[in-house]
Parts: structure tokens; C-alpha cells; sequence
């Protein structure tokens, strides 16, 4: 399984938080997966925009072609603004 | 010492803490600190609440990360960072770093650093509420300048 | 506000001071605090007491003539600088600067300038005191190269 | 009258804090009036060697070419350490 989890705009942009996910080859990387994601639905489309989100592995900030495997948690997000 | 938090600190307990034996075991006499507020009275639009959203465990492991770089670059005594999440106010305290150093040089660097790296690095998002509605914050070009600098800054 | 003081100083009083809003009109969010300590444990020579003698009305002046170019300078609220004067002991609080601006990166230089010129060009000057007797302590090199960083300095 | 200071070093091998002078103007600039004062004895000299020797007109720092006049306050002293 993939746990998903979703923050800031993106999460309230697709209305939830966290999904899990079986864990597929055909999304075996970070690009894969969004693109998979995207393609729920045009709200999912729109939270998922790659212009701008960020996204990390196991909690560490990670490049779009990252691969990814079972058992991984993924994290979709926009760009940090705290402190 | 690294803390997320709801709750508001207190600025003189984390003053001693930073200049305590057991933080500070060589004694470093030069304490340098940064607390952000949320702005009080903004002339231009008026700031009703913040809201700061975060990602628990990758924010703590990131704060963990940032404060061990700067330690490693600078001769540092463990600094002390704070961040609250949650609902804020209008001149509410959000963010605290603590550094001590017996450079004064170096605890300036060391605590600008932990600052840039986490405004930009560290997964906080802010929601501001005024009379317009809520609008999530943009990220600024001006943070990221800020913490690119350190990677091209070979000075000490 | 600037003062040369016997007394001790109280870090939560004068954030507090630094933060209302008689001092910080516009409610600056960033703020930055210097303090510089006696060194509480030297590994190398244990220093017992420290003095500390100044010239009165000069060291005034200068404090306030620093004070107002920083604030020329840099887009801060008034800065507040605490410097003691007399007998003090090793861990004992000496100096005081707290700078709040809108934009962090102009408090920090802001402080950062209050310290390097105070330790060039207020008229301080201290006596350690050990097991060998008492020596007045020499300037510093590295002092005199923070201040003259600050006129070659032409970002902001 | 001149009005003399003496700080920190300076003033411990002097021997003491403050004099008072009547103006002359055998010594209209801080550099004669050094000279002048250096003059007085061994200690004296040593104490305003001019080399690190700092000097103070009416409580500004000045180069050693500057004039005096007459109720000047004139202090001399080693470097600054404070801070």
C-alpha cells in the first residue's frame, strides 16, 4: 500500500486529507503517481498541477522522478510559507 | 530543542534554557534570538486571524535537519527552535530560535540561517482571515534569495 | 532607548518594551535580541570578575549616535541597547541590543551593526580579573574588521 | 580652562581621572597638547604614548590634528572594549 497525504491548498482543493493506495508499477515514481492522482477527477486535476506543488518521501522533499515502492507515504503539497 | 506547538512560549524560559549548563556546556556568552509575530496592525489591509497548518513528523525531522547543519557550520551550542501551529491572532508569537555561541559572528549567522532554512524548507503553510475571506499565503522570492545565499556564501 | 546601567537587565521586560506599541508604531513582527554574557567557564583561565568602566555622557552620545544611524539605515522601530557598567561576575549579563523591523534580514543587520560599532566606538572599557591578577583587555582585530565591513557593505 | 579625562589604562598610570588647565595656546591642537602633558613625567609619558592612544574632544573621538579652544573637555584613553 502507498499512503497518500495531502496539505495546505492541495488538500482542500481535493477535499481530503489522506487516502491509502495499493501500490501499482504503472506508478513507480513520484511523476507517475501525480499524474495518476490527476486523473481522479478535474478538481484532483487541478490540486495536482505540477507548476508549483511540492512533493516528499517518507517526510523528506523529494525531485518528480524519485521511484517510489510498497509501503511508501507520499506527501503532495504547495510551496512552504511558515516561520 | 525543537518544538511544535499549539501553545503560546515564553521567551525568558527559553532564554535560560538556551544559556543553561546543559545546553550551553562551554558557557557561550553571545545569545542571539529571532521571534516572528504575526503582524499586529497592518496599515493595509487589516489581519484578523492566521491559521498555520503543518506536516506532523516531516516538520520536526526538517527542524531536526536544519538545526544539526547549522551546528555543523558554525560553533554553536544546540539552539532551541519553536514554531506554533495552529489558530493565531494579530500580534500573537510564532516562531522562536535561540542560538549561543561565543562568536557573535557565528550566532548571528547560525540563527539568520535556521530562519531562511525554515521559512523555506520546513512544510508550515499560513492562512490569513480578514475581511475579504481566507487566502493561503504565496511563498516569497525574497525567502528563497535568503536561503540560497548560504549555499554561495563561503565566508565563515 | 539606550541606558548604562549598574543594574542587571531583564530580557522579558525589554522584549516587551521592544514590542509595545509606543516603541514599534507599526508593529514589526521580526525581532532580533543580542545579549553578550561574561564567559562563565574559560577552559583555558578561570576569570573570576570582570570590570567594566565607561566614560559617562560620551558612551551616551555614541549609543544614541549608533542607534539613530541604524535607524537611518534600516527600516527598524527604535532599538533599545542596555549595556552595564561596574563589578560583574563570570555568567553575568553585560549587553543588550533589541531590533524589530518588518523584514527579518534588516534586523539582523540592524543588531548586528548596534554590536560591531558599540564594540568599537562607545567608550567601554573592561578588566578581567584571575588567579594572575587583573589585566585590561586588548581590542580586537576581528572587532574592528565587523565595524569596517559595515562601510564597504553597499547591500542592503 | 581645559578640562582633562583620563580612562582605563591611561588612567591608572597617570595616577588620576581629571585635571583642569588654563587654555594656552602652546597647545591649540590634541597632538601639542599630548606633547604638552606627556612632558610632565616619566609615567605621564608612557601613559599617552601615542600609539593606541585615543582622544576625545568634548566627548566625540577626533583625529590628533584637532583644534582646541578654550572650555574644551579633552579625554584621552586606550581602545574600546565593551560589548
Amino acid at each position: 500500500m502507498l499512503s497518500i497525504v495531502f496539505f495546505a491548498q492541495t488538500r482542500e482543493i481535493i477535499g481530503q486529507g489522506e487516502l491509502t493506495l495499493p501500490f501499482e508499477s504503472a506508478f513507480s515514481d513520484l511523476e507517475m503517481l501525480r499524474a495518476h492522482l490527476a486523473n481522479t477527477n478535474d478538481k484532483w486535476d487541478l490540486a495536482l498541477t505540477r507548476d508549483k506543488l511540492l512533493v516528499a518521501v517518507n517526510q523528506e522533499m523529494s525531485p518528480w522522478d524519485t521511484e517510489i515502492k510498497d509501503g511508501d507515504e507520499v506527501a503532495f503539497f504547495p510551496p512552504v510559507t511558515g516561520g | 530543542m525543537i518544538s511544535v506547538q499549539t501553545a503560546d512560549f515564553d521567551i525568558a524560559t527559553l532564554y535560560q534554557q538556551i544559556t543553561a549548563r546543559e545546553n550551553n556546556p562551554l558557557g557561550y556568552g553571545a545569545i542571539i534570538t529571532f521571534v516572528g509575530k504575526v503582524r499586529d496592525f497592518n496599515l493595509e489591509q487589516e489581519v484578523s486571524a492566521l491559521s498555520l497548518e503543518h506536516y506532523p513528523g516531516m516538520t520536526e525531522k526538517t527542524l531536526a535537519n536544519i538545526s544539526q547543519q547549522a551546528m555543523e557550520r558554525w560553533p554553536i551550542a544546540t539552539p532551541i527552535i519553536i514554531h506554533r501551529v495552529g489558530e493565531l491572532a494579530p500580534g500573537d508569537q510564532i516562531v522562536y530560535i535561540g542560538v549561543a555561541s561565543a562568536h557573535r559572528k557565528a550566532a548571528f549567522e547560525a540563527c539568520e540561517f535556521i530562519i531562511d532554512f525554515l521559512k523555506t524548507k520546513a512544510p508550515f503553510w499560513k492562512k490569513e482571515s480578514n475581511a475579504d475571506g481566507d487566502n493561503w499565503l504565496n511563498e516569497r522570492e525574497s525567502d528563497h534569495q535568503a536561503a540560497d545565499k548560504w549555499s554561495q556564501d563561503t565566508s565563515e
